[in-house]
Parts: structure tokens; sequence; C-alpha cells
């Protein structure tokens, strides 16, 4: 396992914290990404089991982070990055990993970020005539909006 | 007959087609009305002078007049049968067809020419005394047809090149039949042909017989010979189609009628000839080709995509019952095949027609295309469901009667695997029969078909005239039995007792009372329907509103299963399709091709020079063999 | 004799659905007995009926769509007349067994019109798994009876009966052709290996897809003309079809109870695997029964 | 005379009516899990004479069974509308209450009866088989006494539920 670990720290400019026996995470800046994700996939890790973001809305910033696993070595790595919150457009990683294109479209309808190369990003995907803001951001109020939107049982009321 | 004698009745019945052809040709240049009056008018003559014919039996009249060689011509009640069928239905096809063909595209002059021409011609054959008469006709219908059949447009070019290679080679085959016989008879009126066969050896009658049977089945569509029908009958323009399939056919059905009891007259058992299962072995093929033509047709037809394709496959099926009947050489065997020919015509003429009025509505008729016209067309639907209940042999209809006049002539002769085989194909019809009626009438209306109307009134008479009649025949068999079997006794079959309803215990091995079934059928729709009413009413539903699990139908979802409707029976039945006739065809065909590119070339080299020489080398055999004269051999 | 006539005329579709009944009352029953439970009272079939045929609201997708199982009914009432019930051989004098196997194709040709109009693809999905089974099942079914015709060298069904009389049935003097009837009529009722028409998880009850109220109460009563019809007919053809009511209902009694056991646990044939099954065994058993019959 | 008579008609179809009620359940949630052992020999519901059936026309109950989102609603409203007049409606568990655990998701809906009428509803978050028998028998007690009329509600005011569905579906 830690042949890995060495392998991976030799990547330029990375930043490399081993919290588990089989989990490492990878900080990487935005626009190196796409090139940390083409190397980790030569090293062997072939499957992206997940992508997706995380809203840190007091620094300003969405963290999308690429869940990689290899079947070889036995072993998850997680990069993570930073985007900037006001305009969120980031890289499509789906020449490297296909099963990504899924992923950011559900991120673009749910967190709002732009993935430049994926066609298909903008597309409504699950939600229909969602006229709201991306509802899993948090500055969504989702008690806000149930109150405006349905109408809730209290206990005494009858059924009218 | 009491005015005009009747051999000047049969001169006017063959001549009246031909002159109401050229009429309505010059008629046509005039304007178009002279020419739709003229062939109506013509048409419908004929049709009055086949009932003035009426039960006349009579030998044969000699009519001179054709460049010196004499026309024999002679009338029996199966004649007369098959003249009811040639003019009915041309009759009918006329007025149908000046509904449908559109004026501008084709020249419809020699159209309606031809038509008439044809529908001479097959008077000729039905009413020809001896082989020659007979010969000549069928080659003018041979040509005339084939006229008529490129008149669908470019594709229908080469199913025409087809259909007529394939009537020639048949015309060859009974040519040489025709040379062997005068060869032995120096005459070929009926009478004379079948008292040579009589006395002549076994492997000449058979050799007679089968050539002049090629002849025959090519134009009959029999199994191995029916390539042509599927290509002629779909590219033809929709009027023509019921003419070839409903009455075309019939001629092949006739001329066997005529070459098995006219020629080789009833006690054909008798016969020196070889015997299988005491049948002689002439017959015994014939009925297998038969029945293998209904069993594969009607594969073929389950599986066919395009309706007018279906129908012709679904021809060459219920053909090979006509044939089947013809050659069981039982009385009843033989009325049932001449009523199942009569009923054939009736109702496939019926299908056809409301296919064909389909096609003039909609412009198409790939059966996935289609779908929910019931909706719009209510009256072609009724048609066509006529049509196809009779198609199937379901009891109120005429198919069913004459279907089983040959289940029971087959079960008395203990000719088992070929009844087996006629059932497999009745129960098949009625997939492909449902299928027609699924395709086209049921399911969802496609979005370009909204405005579609049904068609006008001309163009209905003829499919109602033909729907009552598939009905009276279905309750009252007993008309049509009257002529058919004063006809079997003219040619020397014991007469079948047969009442107006059905068949006595007698006759069959069971006994038939079809207005029993009808009437009791109508009683019990009345009491299942005030039964219905009894209850709440109905509210009408639109087409859209319909069970997918919960989604909302929209108009632009195809929501129709119609492409590939029996793909599942048709995994079941694919080992058969490896092997097809008409791939054996076409290899015959390329290998002449390869032959003559390859060998002629040697032969005409093209330059003069060697042309020179060919021409010297002959002259010199020639003269030598003159000088020489006798002496060398 | 007339008041005879019309009783019988009145009663005897009454009795062939009061049967036809009772054995899906019985199936009703005995089903959830395999499956160890107490399973629905035993008039729930006459429930199930009533309370379709008096729903308050009705729908129809057209004339065709509704006049379908009419047709169905119509066809049912007329097949029971030509098949002698018990004593009583109504109107088989006047068309035989080859006639009636045609008679019996009207109901189904009622039905497919009407699932047709549907405009539903899960109902013309049915109908042509219906169509093809039955085109399946149509080879062996002939070729039986046209061993049974040539046995007893008629095909009148009242003549078959009578040559039956006292204990020499057919499916005595020819066993072969009984199992084989057996499968058919198992084949022809839908039961389980063979209900690749109605599949409810396949098809969603294939061609009663939008059949609701009224006309899906209709289509329980043909379906229990037709179960009469066809147990009655493999009763009149091999077991000798009774002298008195009572008789005829045992046998009929007996031959579904056994083919209740078999629709309990078996699981479903594809519908092409169906028609090969009905061209393979049953269809070569029929041809050796044939030819012992063309032998003797 | 008449009245009388459609009186008796329509005691006699009540009671036909609770006899054999066939049920389509549309397992939007979690509670489909609870139907087959209600079904199967355990508890078997066909007893009371209810057997499971496929498409809408052929049905009298509706089960929701579980929290409804919006889209699964829009298909809920369709199939509601394709079964035949005297059709009841039982809610399964609180989702359909007042949407249960998913109260402040901003798919799920909080209150069924304000779309389509509900006739029984059975509490808890998926309630065991022996809730779900006690609610059917409660409902055949309700078309008994003729009090099951949801149906009559819905046709009554279109108006009112058909502009709750275009509040939520938009």
């Amino acid at each position: 396992m830690m042949d890995i670990v060495n392998q991976i720290k030799e990547l330029d400019n990375v930043k490399v914290t081993v919290q588990r026996e089989n989990r490492i995470f990878v900080d990487v800046d935005k626009d190196r990404v796409i090139g940390t994700l083409y190397s980790l996939k030569l090293m062997g890790f072939h499957q992206l089991s997940v992508q997706n973001a995380v809203d840190w809305i007091k620094e300003g910033e969405f963290e999308v982070f690429y869940v990689l696993y290899s079947h070889q070595y036995k072993v998850n790595v997680i990069v993570r990055t930073r985007v900037d919150r006001d305009n969120p457009i980031m890289e499509t990683a789906e020449k490297i990993y296909p099963s990504a294109h899924t992923w950011e479209r559900e991120i673009t309808e749910m967190f709002g970020i732009k993935f430049k190369g994926n066609d298909e990003s903008g597309k409504p995907f699950i939600l229909e005539n969602w006229k709201e803001i991306p509802p899993l951001r948090k500055d969504f109020d989702s008690v806000k909006y149930c109150n405006e939107h349905f109408v809730f049982r209290h206990s005494e009321e009858g059924n009218e | 007959m009491n005015n005009i004698s009747v051999d000047t009745l049969i001169k006017v019945i063959v001549l009246t087609p031909f002159v109401g052809g050229l009429l309505a040709f010059i008629g046509g240049k005039i304007h178009r009305w002279i020419r739709f009056l003229i062939a109506i008018v013509f048409s419908f003559a004929s049709v009055f002078e086949t009932f003035m014919l009426y039960n006349v039996s009579i030998g044969n009249i000699h009519w001179g007049s054709l460049f010196g060689s004499e026309l024999v011509f002679q009338t029996n009640p199966i004649t007369w049968l098959f003249l009811f069928i040639v003019t009915g239905m041309s009759a009918l096809i006329v007025l149908f067809s000046i509904g449908d063909m559109e004026e501008d595209k084709m020249k419809l002059d020699s159209y309606y020419m031809h038509l008439l021409f044809v529908e001479g011609a097959m008077a000729g054959i039905v009413l020809a005394g001896d082989l020659i008469t007979f010969f000549i006709f069928w080659e003018i219908m041979s040509w005339t047809s084939y006229f008529l059949v490129i008149y669908g447009g470019k594709k229908s070019l080469d199913a025409g090149y087809k259909y007529i290679i394939m009537s020639v080679i048949g015309a060859y085959a009974m040519f040489i039949a025709m040379a062997l016989l005068y060869g032995k008879a120096h005459s070929l009126v009926y009478a004379d042909v079948a008292n040579v066969l009589a006395t002549s050896s076994p492997s000449f009658t058979i050799w007679v017989v089968v050539l002049l049977a090629i002849g025959l089945f090519v134009k009959a569509a029999v199994m191995p010979l029916h390539t042509w029908l599927p290509d002629a009958h779909s590219e033809a323009p929709s009027p023509v189609s019921p003419l070839l399939s409903g009455v075309l056919i019939k001629m092949g059905a006739y001329g066997l009628f005529i070459v098995l009891y006219a020629f080789l007259t009833v006690n054909l058992a008798g016969k020196i000839m070889p015997k299988v299962f005491s049948t002689p072995v002439l017959l015994y093929i014939i009925q297998w080709l038969a029945g293998l033509s209904i069993v594969l047709a009607t594969f073929l037809a389950i599986m066919q995509e395009d309706a007018k394709r279906l129908l012709a496959y679904s021809s060459i099926s219920q053909i090979g019952y006509v044939v089947l009947g013809i050659a069981t050489a039982t009385s009843l065997g033989v009325a049932g095949g001449l009523f199942h020919a009569l009923n054939h015509a009736i109702f496939k003429g019926l299908l056809f027609l409301a296919v064909g009025s389909v096609i003039y509505r909609t412009g198409t008729r790939n059966l996935s295309e289609l779908g929910g016209l019931v909706k719009k067309m209510p009256f072609t639907f009724v048609a066509l469901l006529v049509g196809i209940i009779a198609l199937a042999g379901v009891p109120p209809m005429s198919g069913f009667v004459s279907k089983w006049m040959i289940y029971e002539a087959l079960l008395q002769k203990k000719e088992v695997f070929l009844l087996i085989m006629a059932f497999v194909g009745s129960t098949g019809a009625f997939l492909y029969v449902y299928r027609l009626v699924h395709s086209i009438f049921l399911g969802q209306l496609p979005q370009k078909y909204e405005n579609v109307k049904d068609v006008p009134i001309i163009m209905q008479i003829p499919m109602w005239v033909l729907a009552i009649l598939t009905m009276v025949f279905g309750v009252m068999p007993g008309i049509a039995m009257d002529v058919i079997v004063k006809g079997i006794e003219f040619f020397g079959f014991k007469p079948i007792a047969y009442t107006l309803y059905g068949f006595p215990a007698g006759t069959a091995m069971g006994s038939l009372k079809v207005i029993n079934i009808v009437s009791v059928l109508m009683i019990a729709f009345i009491a299942s329907w005030i039964f219905f009413l009894l209850f709440s009413k109905t509210r009408k539903v639109s087409q859209y509103d319909n069970y997918a699990a919960g989604q909302v139908v929209t108009p632009e979802l195809k929501y129709n299963y119609s492409f590939g409707f029996y793909m599942s029976f048709g995994r079941v039945i694919k080992p058969i399709f490896k092997w097809s006739i008409e791939r054996v065809y076409n290899y015959w065909v390329d290998a002449c091709k390869i032959f003559g590119d390859y060998y002629m070339r040697r032969v005409y080299t093209g330059n003069l020079g060697t042309y020179n020489s060919y021409i010297l080398i002959v002259v010199t055999i020639a003269a030598a063999a003159i000088l020489l004269g006798g002496k060398l051999w | 004799m007339v008041i005879e006539k019309v009783l019988m005329a009145v009663g005897a579709p009454l009795i062939a659905f009061a049967i036809g009944l009772s054995f899906i009352m019985l199936k009703r029953k005995v089903v959830p007995r395999i499956q160890r439970r107490y399973g629905p009272p035993v008039i729930q079939p006459i429930y199930d009926v009533l309370k379709l045929l008096l729903k308050e609201e009705n729908i129809s997708h057209g004339i065709i769509f509704s006049l379908g199982p009419i047709i169905a009914v119509a066809g049912s009432i007329l097949a029971v007349f030509f098949i002698p019930m018990g004593g009583w051989n109504m109107l088989s004098g006047s068309a035989d067994l080859i006639a009636l196997l045609y008679i019996m194709a009207i109901g189904s040709l009622g039905m497919a019109l009407g699932a047709g109009d549907s405009a539903n693809p899960n109902a013309s999905i049915g109908i042509s798994r219906a169509l093809t089974l039955m085109f399946g099942y149509d080879l062996p079914l002939v070729i039986i009876v046209i061993s049974v015709a040539l046995y007893y060298n008629t095909t009148s069904l009242p003549d078959i009966i009578a040559a039956q009389a006292h204990g020499n049935w057919t499916a005595w003097a020819l066993p072969l052709a009984a199992i084989v009837g057996f499968i058919v009529v198992y084949g022809a009722l839908g039961e389980h290996p063979f209900d690749i028409i109605t599949a409810p998880h396949e098809v969603a009850t294939g061609p009663m897809v939008e059949y609701g109220g009224k006309h899906l109460g209709l289509l329980m009563i043909n379906h229990a003309f037709h179960i009469y019809l066809e147990i009655a007919l493999f009763v009149d053809l091999f077991l000798g079809g009774g002298s008195n009511l009572l008789e005829f209902y045992v046998k009929m009694f007996v031959v579904f109870f056994i083919m209740i056991f078999f629709d309990s646990v078996f699981p479903r044939f594809r519908i092409d695997d169906a028609v090969r099954f009905y061209w393979k065994w049953p269809a070569i058993i029929a041809l050796v029964n044939l030819v012992i019959v063309l032998v003797r | 005379m008449e009245k009388m008579t459609e009186e008796q008609v329509r005691t006699i179809a009540n009671m036909l009516r609770k006899r054999s009620l066939w049920m389509i359940h549309y397992c939007t949630g979690c509670g489909a899990m609870e139907l087959p052992p209600t079904m199967t020999s355990r508890y078997d519901m066909e007893r009371f004479g209810m057997s499971p059936y496929v498409t809408p026309r052929q049905c009298d109950i509706l089960l929701v069974t579980g929290y409804l989102n919006v889209k699964t609603l829009r298909r809920l409203i369709t199939v509601y509308e394709q079964m035949l007049d005297p059709k009841y409606v039982i809610g399964f568990g609180s989702c359909t209450l007042n949407g249960g655990v998913y109260w402040d998701s901003y798919a799920v809906i909080k209150r069924l009866d304000r779309y389509i009428p509900v006739d029984v509803y059975i509490a808890g978050c998926m309630p065991r088989p022996e809730a779900v028998m006690s609610a059917f028998k409660h409902l055949m007690e309700l078309i008994d006494s003729g009090k099951a009329n949801g149906y009559k509600l819905y046709k009554k005011n279109l108006a009112y539920y058909k502009e709750n569905q275009r509040k939520v579906l938009g």
C-alpha cells in the first residue's frame, strides 16, 4: 500500500493525506484535476465509483470530489478540488471516465456547477419544470419551499 | 333459348369484350366519360349474356372465320360456372377501376382495352371446345394480363417480366403436349383427345398430362412454379390484382379439371397407370403438390409485412385447396374444389378491393404504418371483415362450406396426411387473416390519417355485391351446388345429395345444416346484446386515454404493436425459410447468363470477317450435300 | 315435445354456464389449498361477475370494442348447442366434428377483434400469442380428431357416443389419443404452463388490458363457457359422454380436477417454445396413434 | 316502487362490491413490501375476495403504498382517472398523511387527499399486515354502509382537485 502512496506523492504539487488503511485523499487545485485523474488512471485506478460535490457556503466554495478505486491494489483514492461558488465552471472528466457524464449532469442540476465539454450538463435530469435555484445548495431553504407549495395537515383539523 | 340460337350466343359472348375493348380505346380518345360508359355497358352486357346461357350444354360449334383455321366452342354447366366468375368479376372490377385509377398518371384508354381483352380471352378459354382454341385464348390472356400488370409503375416492370417469362415457358410445355397429341390424333377436340389417351400407352399419357400440367400449374401458381405470383399481384395496380388472383388463377384450375376429367375421363382409376394406395400416381403427385403449396404458402403469408403480398401468398394456399379438391377424383371432393374456386374468386376479390380502397385513401400498403382506420373507413372495414371470415372458413360465410366438403372427401378417401396439411393451412389462414384486419383497421390511428374518408360510392358497390354474395353462398350453398352437381354429372361423376342449406347424412361421413348454425348464432348474438344493454351505459374514450402504466399517451408516440406481428412464431418456422425455390431459379438464370457471356462471345465475335467465313462454310456444306444427293445415306 | 325443445334451448346454455362457473369455483378453492391458505368463499366467482356487471361506469374504445365480448359469448353459446350434453344431443346432428372445430373459432375471433380495437399494444401482443398458441395446439388436435373419426368411421358426435356405450370408451381403445387430447384441451384452457396469453407479469393480462366493468363481466362469462366447451368435447370424444347429466358432470369434474394440479405447479412457457412443444411430442404421439388406426 | 328498487339495487351492489374488491397496488414507496405477506398464506386477504389485478380499468381499489413525489403523482392521477367508477383509495403509512419523514423535502407531496380523494388512511411508518387487514375490513364496512364515496367527491368538486394538482405539477 505504501508504494502506491509514494507513487502518488511523486505527482507534481499534490497534497496527499492517508486517512485509513485503503483510503487516500488527494487535494489538487481546479485546473490540474484532469491531469491528476489521467495519471491515476494510468497507475491502475480504473473505476470512478462516485463523483459529487459539497457546498462549503461559509468559505464561498464548492468542493467537487472523485472517488477512484483500483481492483488491483484494493485501494480508494479520493481526489478533491475547490471551485469558486459564484461562477462555478469546471472541465469535464468525461473523456477519462465516461461514467462521469451522468454524474456531472446531476451535479449541474443539483448544485449549478457547469462542466465545459459535457454537452448535456445543462439539460433537465430528474426534476420536472423546476423554477427555483438548484435544491441541494445550502442557501435553498427547503422548509420555506414546502410551506409555499404544499399544505400541511395540522393534527386537530379533520379531513374536509 | 327461343329467339337466338345457342351458337350465335356463344360467339356473341366471346366477341362482346373484344369489341368493347376496341370501342373503349377509341371512345377514350374522344372523351373520358364515353370510355367509362362503353366499358360498363359491354362488361355488364357479357354478364347478361352469361345468364341467358344458363344450364345449356351443347357439343362442338365450329366457327371458321379466324384466318383460315376454325375455332371450336362448347359449353356445359362447369364452363357456365367459370364464365359466371369471369364476367361477374370483370364487371365489378371495371366499376372499381373507374373510381380508383387516377386520370392523368396513366394512359387509361389502353388500360380499359386490355381489361376487356383479358375478360374476352378468359371467356374464350372457358368456352373453348378444342385444345387449339384453348391455347389461342390462353396466349391472348397471358399477354393482355402482362400489359395490365406493368401499369403499376416502375417496380411492376420486372414483376411483369418474371410473370411473362414463366407464362411463356408454361405455354411452350402445353404446345409440345398439343404437338404430341396432334401427331397421334390429328384433331384436338376434347372427345378425340379423350379416346386417344384411352388407348395410348401409360408413358405417353403421363408425358402429355405432365406437360399440360406444367403449363396449367404456372398459371394456377401451384407451389414449385408460383414465384411470379407474389410479385405480379402486389406490384399490379389495385384494381388489377383482384382480377389476377380472383379469376386468372381459376383458369389454371379449370384447365386442370378439363385435363383430368375431359381427357382422362372419370374412370381414372381404371387407367393403366402405376398406383399408389389405390390412386393413380398422377393424381397423388398433384394432390401432394397442392398440399405442400397450402402449408408453405400459409407460413410465408404469416410472415409478410405488405398487405398485397400477404393476400398474394394466401391466394397460392387457397388455390392449393381448389387443386386438392379437384384432384381427389371423388364427386364430393371435385364439387368441393369447384365450389371453393367460386368462393375464393368472390372473397379474394373482395379482400383485394378492400385493400385497394385502403391504398387509394392512405397511399401505403405497408402493414406497420397503417392502423385504427375502423373509425374513418367503416364500410371498407365491414367488407374486409366479411372477406376474412370467409377466407378463414368460419361458419356464417361461404369459405366454410367448401372447405368442409374438401375435408369430408379427403376423410372418405382416408388420405389422412393431406387432410392434416389442409387443416394446418386453414388454421394458419386464421392467423394471417387476423393480422390483416388488425394492422390496417384496429389499433391506434396515426396522426397523418386523421382526415381519411371512406371510398366513393362507385368503389363501394363492387365490395357490397361481393360481400352479399359471400353471405348468400355461406348460408344457402344449395344455390351454387345446383350448377356444380349438374356439371359433374355432365362429366360422368355420381351426383351427390344436397339440400338448399347443407348436406344430409348420406353424402359425407357427417351431415351439415348451415342454416341451424347461422340462425342459432343470430339468436345468441341478439340475446347477448340485450344482456349487454341491460347494464349501465358505456362512455366513449379516446385512443390516447389508454393503459401505459400511468404514462400519458401522446399522439406522436407510435403506441401500436404492428411490426413483426408473428415474430415469435417466425422463430419456430425459421428453418423452413432456408431453402426457397426462387433461389434455385435465380441460380439457373445466372448460370445461363454466364454461359451466354463466355461461350457465345466465342461464336459471335462481332467482326465482319468471321461472319463472312461462317456464310462461306455453310454454303459449301449445303452445296456438297445437294451435289452428292442421296448417295451418302 | 315443443316445451321440451324450448326448455332445452334455454336451459342448455344456462346449465353449461353453471358447470363452467362451478369449475372456476373449484379452481379458486383448490389452488389456495395447495398453497396452504384458505382461499375465497366458494361462490366468489359469482360475486366477481355480478360486481363487474353492476359497475356504475363503463368505457369503450368503439363499437368493435364493445361488440367483441358480445360475439365471443354468442359464439360460445352457439357451440354449446352442437356438443351433446349428457343425454341431450341438441343440434349436434346438423354439424359434425370438423364443423365443430370451426364453430368454436367464432368465439376467439370475436374476442380477438374486440381486444384489437382497444388500441393497446399489450392487447395486440396478447392476441398474437393467443393465435400462435391456437395454431400450435391445433395440429395435434386435428390429428386425434381424424384418428377418432377414422376409428369409428363417422364424424357425427351422437354416433361416436353411441359407439362408446356401456363401457368401451375411446380412452381404452386409443389411449395415446386420450393423452394427447388431455394435453391439447389443457393448453386450450390457458392453464399454467400455457397461460402466455394473459400473463399478468409480462403483458398485463393480454387481451383484457382495456376491458373493465360489464365488458370484463361478459369475458368472464365467456371464459366459463370456454371451460365447459373444451372439457365437454374431451369427455364426449374420449370418455363416452354420459347418458344423463349427472354422469356427464362427474366425468368432467374428474378431468378438470386433475388439470388443476398440473396448473398450480408449472412455470410458464415462452410462446415459441409452447408451439415447438406442441409440434414435437403431442404431434408425434398423435401420428403414432393415427398410424395404428390406419393399420388396424 | 321505482325508488325502492333503486335502493335495493344499490344495497345489493354494495354488498357485492364489499365481497369482491380487486386491488391495484401502485408501488410508489416502501409500503409495497407489506402486501405480499397480506396475500400469502399467513394473512391471506383472498379470504375476503380481494385479489391483485394489473390494469386500472379492471380494479376497484387503488393502494397508494408510501411517499409520493411530484413525478409519480402525475402518473398516479392518470391511473386514478382510468379506473372505473365505484373506486376507492387507501393511503398507506404516514407519508400519505403528512409527508412522514420527508416532511421538509421539496419533492414529496405532503397530503394525498388534496390531490385525489382518499377513503381510508393507515397510520404507521409502513403499517404491518395486521393494520393493512384492519384497513381493508374498515373499508368494507364503509362500502357496506354506503359512506365510501370518495369517487363522488372527486366528480363533485373536480375543479378544486384539478387546481391543487396544477399548483404542484405546474
